[in-house]
């Protein structure tokens, strides 16, 4: 299985070592090399300096056709876009994207995008340790819907219909 | 309340603010949600005519008051007793003159007994004072021997006490009035010929003061009441000074004095003399009425003010009838022009000097200020009374400068009235007087005594008795003065007070009723309404007010119908085709009436509507909409709407009917109907 | 009794309403203190209205709190004798709104109202306005701060 | 109109000044306390001082209620996050999203933003206008500068594709941050004269602007195929 994992965090450095010891083909990403210092210095896994919002690097590292690409980095709307790209461009086939905003968080399950939030979920595993009663939301916001490509693809082939009010 | 914005731009380029205008701010203020204080702007007239009206009502009464501002009304122990002290105070000018009026009609020797009768009438003095210093505590708020009646004894002898309150505050109104007038004829005797008009002029110019409110009243009058008192403790003691040093000595008799009688001095005789002199007690209970118009603490104030009155007045009265008998001074003839015994009085200290003249003209100002007295503790004693059903309700609305305009004005006009009646004649109007007072002054005694024993406060014991001897002593006054001055006027009385008493009765019951039948359970949840609704248009022709009242009627009910009453078929023939054609969708019925009558076919035509109606449904609410032409002065008035005015009345008490007038004014269009040629 | 001209402190003054409890004691002293020289007052409601609205949205006009904040100005004014000119702004900013007005009107003082308020239990909070007009306003700028309540003094 | 602008550099300061002059509603947002203190006291009272890409604060700078927003940060990914809550969390009409980098643009439109400004795009279109903007080549970066290396095919009969080379000097970021409004003018954008020389009158129009850093740009053209240097954010 082939895992690309952009934002080589504490987070990022901990799955990659975990798939890669579960015998996946790991990719890691991220802008700065001293972020792969977290990295033990078994990993045989591939590390890219890069930008893992920009899909030419994306492609160089080769992350199309992946079957899993998180995007983990501490930018929500980094996370958003690689995931986005992942899905759009690189034919990817199970996108997640860490967003600590819980409304955007919301906003892209919505809109086909599968998240993580770190802030719902402290919250409610913190509620849950302090015997308060929690929201019951799932840690993962599963995608509400296909995302949306191919519907503004029919938008734009129809120019008339966009307004012109400038 | 939503006004107009306006957007405005800013020094820099993107601050831009909004000025939102405040169209309720010059009438109303806003004192919380959904609450609106109306302002002085919002009941001004809008007319030209009713702007100038309101401004000379300005100038005469003052700018209006705000209910709050009311607490700086309250009167000082000095204003209050100039206030309603007046009106005791003011009696020591003319008991005097009235024990020795019948005295005088057993000659020379009786009038000796004058001084025997003023002391007795002073002890009585003492005695009500002391009862009514209770009243001021145990009643605080006021209305006297009503309220005490009312709350200790019962409604009725409350009612009867209120009826004598009444008399009695016109009587001191008339009676002060007039001996006021008398003061000034002692002066100039010239004016004895207009003595009726100038009665009637002063109370106009109290009238007016009152309706300027209480707190102006307690500033005009408080000057001469206090030059009366200290003037007249100056004559009492430099008259006492002559009567020690040997120096009194018996004036001349003046052209108009009366000539002594040849009866004989006997009891009926005394009482009689007594009881014209205990006219004097007259006014005491006006502070006790008047406890809320005090400063805090109220009672304490009003209780001391009454002590002080009543040690004034007794020295006063007393003094004066002293000095009078030591100077063999006798009254004049009623009428006559001659001067009054207080004049005479004032006239041993003062010789014909510029101090008699000032105290003739204090002496007159006091009594104006007794019937002042009147002008607070009436239109108040009325208030009390509509508060509580017994009189109709504007007696209890407080004018624009928080006076009860209405019990002043009443109050005016009955006093005039009498003036008018005994041709402003003090001593006839006497008698009157005193029968009305000593009621009062028994019941409200008794009142307390029933109070004391019901409530047992501590010291009840001696303030019983201080309040049962008050009313036995009150009581057989009141026996003794109704009954030997029962011809000379004190039968009005007798039959005035049960009067009276009927009236408020009959008042009340109507209150009552009115407000049973419009009375709304407190439990009752109004519902939306579930009658159906329909309107009749009567039309005279088509028209503009006829086309607006169709638009109003078509948005209460759908079923609208106009109706034409028409002697002439010609006419109704051209009027249904025009009617089809220009208002369509609302139905016409002409009504033809051969005998030219239009109420009677139109009640009719709705008689059968109702008829008409299926009687298993409930009967409909019909709106009869009528078309009114707005007139702009008095002879349009004449010209126009006379039907529409006919036809209301004719409806007025209809079952389940609504008369809607839909007013036309001329001024809303100004550009003429557009539509094709009318008939 | 000194010199008038030098002793003038305004002719005409804008006087800031917060709704807060310090509007009366403001109004009363600007009218007390604007009686000597009979300057003329202009009482001043901003209604910030949140960017979720347009500016022109019928937000003041319809709320009775906002008019009471005015009709109370009015009143206390009237208690003291004295005329002000109640004007009710919607803005985006109050400091900048209070500037505006202040030029327009051309006021030559701005007289502001500054609650004592602690920003969670700790400093003095001053808020914005303030340092905004004090910074933007073309006239005199009086700021009153109101007594330090007893139990937090 | 009410446009809500997010990211106040440049671009967005400009853009909201403009807008406030020509009578439209602006909001601008900037998450940078200082810069949005200095806009506000330069141009009043529409700065927010937050970061537009949460919801909660588009939703107070009136999101729901704006018919464009538009996206001018200097991240492509804020940018495009900006443009697709608008879009799809508050019904926003129009979504304009600035993107730096070109190769974003389909992504972008593919993702529901309805008008891409690429900087990018602009200077080449001021290049050359023949050059067809779809099959631009990315050559590659130069590194250490701002510019980056472009290949663009030119059409057959182009009245450039025998043109010699032609270099001038240029203030390249003048022309990109001058571009916004250079476009909208009819004239500009009719022009066809050559890329090196509407370069140059451009930046002979914007030298009298404030001065800015001076970069080369060249424009190679010949044989069917066009090379330029470009500026890149």
């Amino acid at each position: 299985m082939k895992v690309v994992i952009v934002g080589c965090g504490r987070v990022g450095a901990v799955l990659a070592e975990a798939f890669e010891k579960a015998g996946n083909d790991v990719i890691i990403l991220d802008r700065s090399t001293g972020a792969f210092d977290k990295l033990p210095s078994t990993f045989r896994g591939n590390a890219v300096r890069g930008d893992g919002t920009d899909e030419d690097v994306l492609r160089r590292a080769g992350a199309q056709d992946a079957d899993v690409f998180l995007a983990l980095t501490e930018g929500d709307n980094r996370n958003v876009m690689a995931a986005q790209l992942a899905t759009e461009a690189l034919n990817v086939g199970r996108v997640l994207a860490k967003v600590n905003d819980p409304v955007r968080a919301a906003a892209y399950a919505d809109l086909g995008l599968a998240t993580i939030c770190r802030t719902n979920l402290m919250e409610d595993t913190i509620l849950g340790f302090a015997g308060l009663s929690t929201a019951q939301r799932p840690p993962i916001l599963a995608p509400q819907r296909t995302h949306p490509g191919g519907e503004h693809h029919r938008a734009e082939a129809e120019p008339a219909a966009a307004p012109s009010e400038a | 309340m939503i006004g107009g914005r306006r957007p405005l731009a800013g020094r820099k380029l993107a601050d831009r603010r909004v000025r939102v205008e405040r169209p309720h701010a010059p009438f109303f203020r806003y004192t919380g949600p959904g609450q609106l204080v109306a302002r002085e702007a919002a009941s001004m007239p809008t007319t030209p005519a009713g702007r100038f009206a309101a401004r000379l009502k300005k100038i005469a009464i003052g700018r209006p008051l705000a209910s709050e501002e009311e607490i700086g009304e309250r009167l000082s122990k000095k204003k209050a007793l100039a206030i309603f002290s007046s009106d005791a105070i003011s009696s020591s000018a003319y008991a005097t003159e009235e024990i020795l009026r019948v005295l005088v009609l057993a000659g020379a020797g009786a009038l000796l007994v004058s001084i025997e009768i003023s002391i007795a009438i002073a002890v009585l003095l003492a005695v009500v004072a002391l009862s009514y210093r209770q009243v001021c505590r145990a009643f605080p708020n006021g209305g006297g021997a009503y309220a005490v009646a009312r709350s200790e004894l019962s409604p009725l002898l409350g009612l009867i006490a209120a009826a004598a309150l009444l008399i009695d505050y016109v009587m001191t109104v008339a009676v002060s009035t007039s001996s006021a007038v008398d003061q000034l004829i002692s002066i100039a005797p010239a004016l004895n010929a207009l003595r009726i008009e100038f009665a009637i002029d002063s109370i106009t110019l109290i009238t007016i003061a009152n309706l300027r409110g209480l707190r102006e009243s307690g500033n005009i009058f408080a000057v001469p009441t206090y030059m009366f008192v200290g003037l007249a403790l100056v004559i009492v003691a430099s008259g006492v000074f002559h009567i020690i040093t040997g120096q009194a000595t018996p004036l001349p008799r003046q052209p108009e004095a009366v000539s002594f009688g040849t009866e004989t001095l006997g009891v009926f005789l005394l009482l009689k003399a007594f009881a014209s002199g205990s006219v004097a007690l007259t006014g005491t209970e006006a502070i006790a009425n008047g406890v809320p118009a005090f400063k805090p603490p109220e009672a304490r104030n009003a209780a001391n003010t009454l002590t002080v009155m009543a040690v004034l007045l007794g020295v006063l009265f007393v003094g004066v009838t002293v000095v009078a008998h030591a100077y063999d001074i006798v009254p004049s003839r009623d009428g006559s022009g001659g001067p009054t015994v207080i004049a005479l009085v004032a006239g041993t200290a003062f010789g014909s000097g510029p101090l008699f003249y000032v105290f003739q003209l204090a002496t007159a100002l006091i009594l104006f200020l007794a019937a002042n007295t009147s002008f607070n503790a009436f239109p108040r004693l009325a208030a009390i009374l509509a508060e509580d059903g017994y009189m109709p309700r504007p007696f209890g609305f407080r004018g624009d400068r928080l006076a009860y305009s209405w019990g002043i004005i009443a109050l005016a006009a009955i006093a005039a009235a009498l003036l008018v009646y005994f041709g402003g004649i003090t001593t006839l109007l006497i008698p009157l007087y005193s029968v009305g007072v000593f009621v009062c002054f028994t019941l409200s005694q008794l009142g307390m005594v029933r109070h004391w024993l019901r409530l047992r406060e501590s010291g009840w014991a001696w303030r019983t008795a201080i309040n049962a001897s008050g009313a036995i002593l009150t009581a057989v006054v009141l026996v003794v003065v109704a009954s030997v001055k029962f011809t000379s006027g004190a039968y009005l009385v007798v039959i005035l007070i049960p009067m009276q008493v009927a009236v408020f009765l009959f008042i009340r019951r109507q209150y009552e009723a009115s407000r049973e039948k419009l009375t709304v359970r407190g439990d009752f949840v109004v519902k939306p309404p579930h009658r159906e609704e329909r309107v009749v248009i009567p039309i005279p022709t088509i028209n503009r007010a006829v086309v607006q009242a169709v638009n109003v009627a078509r948005s209460i009910s759908d079923d609208v119908r106009a109706v034409f009453i028409s002697d002439d078929p010609d006419a109704a023939a051209e009027l249904r085709e025009r009617w089809e054609r220009q208002v369509p969708g609302v139905p016409l019925v002409v009504v033809e009436s051969p005998y030219r009558a239009l109420v009677g076919p139109m009640t009719a035509y709705l008689d059968v509507l109702d008829r008409a109606w299926p009687p298993d449904k409930e009967a409909p609410i019909t709106f009869v909409v009528i078309p009114e032409y707005v007139a702009r002065n008095w002879w349009e008035r004449i010209l126009y709407n006379q039907v529409a005015r006919r036809l209301r009345t004719a409806l007025l008490g209809r079952p389940h009917t609504v008369v809607v007038n839909v007013p036309y004014r001329r001024e809303e269009a100004t550009t003429p109907e557009p539509e094709g040629p009318g008939p | 009794m000194p010199n008038p001209e030098q002793t003038v402190v305004f002719r005409r003054a804008v006087v800031a309403l917060n709704g807060g409890s310090s509007d009366a004691r403001i109004v009363r002293l600007a009218a007390g203190v604007a009686r000597q020289w009979k300057a003329e007052l202009v009482a001043v409601h901003v209604v910030e209205i949140d960017w979720t609205q347009p500016l022109d949205a019928d937000i003041a006009g319809r709320s009775e709190d906002v008019q009471r904040v005015l009709d109370l100005a009015e009143e206390t004014a009237e208690d003291c004798q004295y005329k002000i000119e109640p004007v009710l702004l919607q803005a985006r900013d109050v400091g900048a709104a209070l500037v505006d007005e202040a030029t327009e009107q051309r006021a030559d003082m701005l007289i502001l109202g500054l609650p004592y308020r602690k920003r969670f239990g700790g400093d003095f909070a001053i808020g914005s306005t303030i340092p905004y007009v004090l910074k933007n306003a073309p006239c005199a700028v009086w700021v009153v701060r109101e007594p330090i309540p007893e139990e937090s003094a | 109109m009410f446009v809500l602008v997010v990211g106040g550099g440049k671009v967005g300061y400009y853009l909201a000044k403009e807008l406030v002059e020509s009578g439209h509603e602006v909001v601008l947002m900037e998450k940078d306390h200082a810069r949005a203190d200095q806009i506000a006291d330069e141009i009043g009272s529409i700065v927010i001082a937050h970061d537009g890409c949460e919801g909660k604060y588009l939703a107070e700078a009136g999101a729901n209620r704006a018919d464009i927003v538009a996206a001018v940060t200097g991240d492509d990914e804020d940018n495009l996050v900006i443009c697709q809550m608008a879009k799809h969390h508050f019904d926003v009409p129009r979504t304009i999203a600035r993107v730096n980098n070109p190769k974003n643009e389909e992504l972008f439109k593919h993702l529901g933003v309805d008008e891409l400004i690429s900087p990018t795009r602009m200077i080449l279109g001021s290049i050359e206008q023949d050059i067809p903007v779809h099959e631009l080549l990315h050559l590659g970066s130069l590194g250490g500068s701002d510019l980056e290396l472009i290949e663009a095919p030119l059409l057959p009969g182009s009245s450039r594709s025998r043109r010699a080379v032609r270099s001038s000097r240029s203030s390249a970021r003048d022309v990109r941050s001058r571009s916004g409004r250079t476009r909208s003018s009819p004239k500009a954008t009719r022009s066809s004269r050559s890329a090196a020389r509407s370069a140059r009158r451009r930046s002979t129009a914007s030298s009298s602007g404030t001065p800015s850093r001076s970069a080369d740009a060249l424009a190679v053209c010949g044989r069917g195929v066009a090379f330029a240097l470009a500026e890149r954010t």
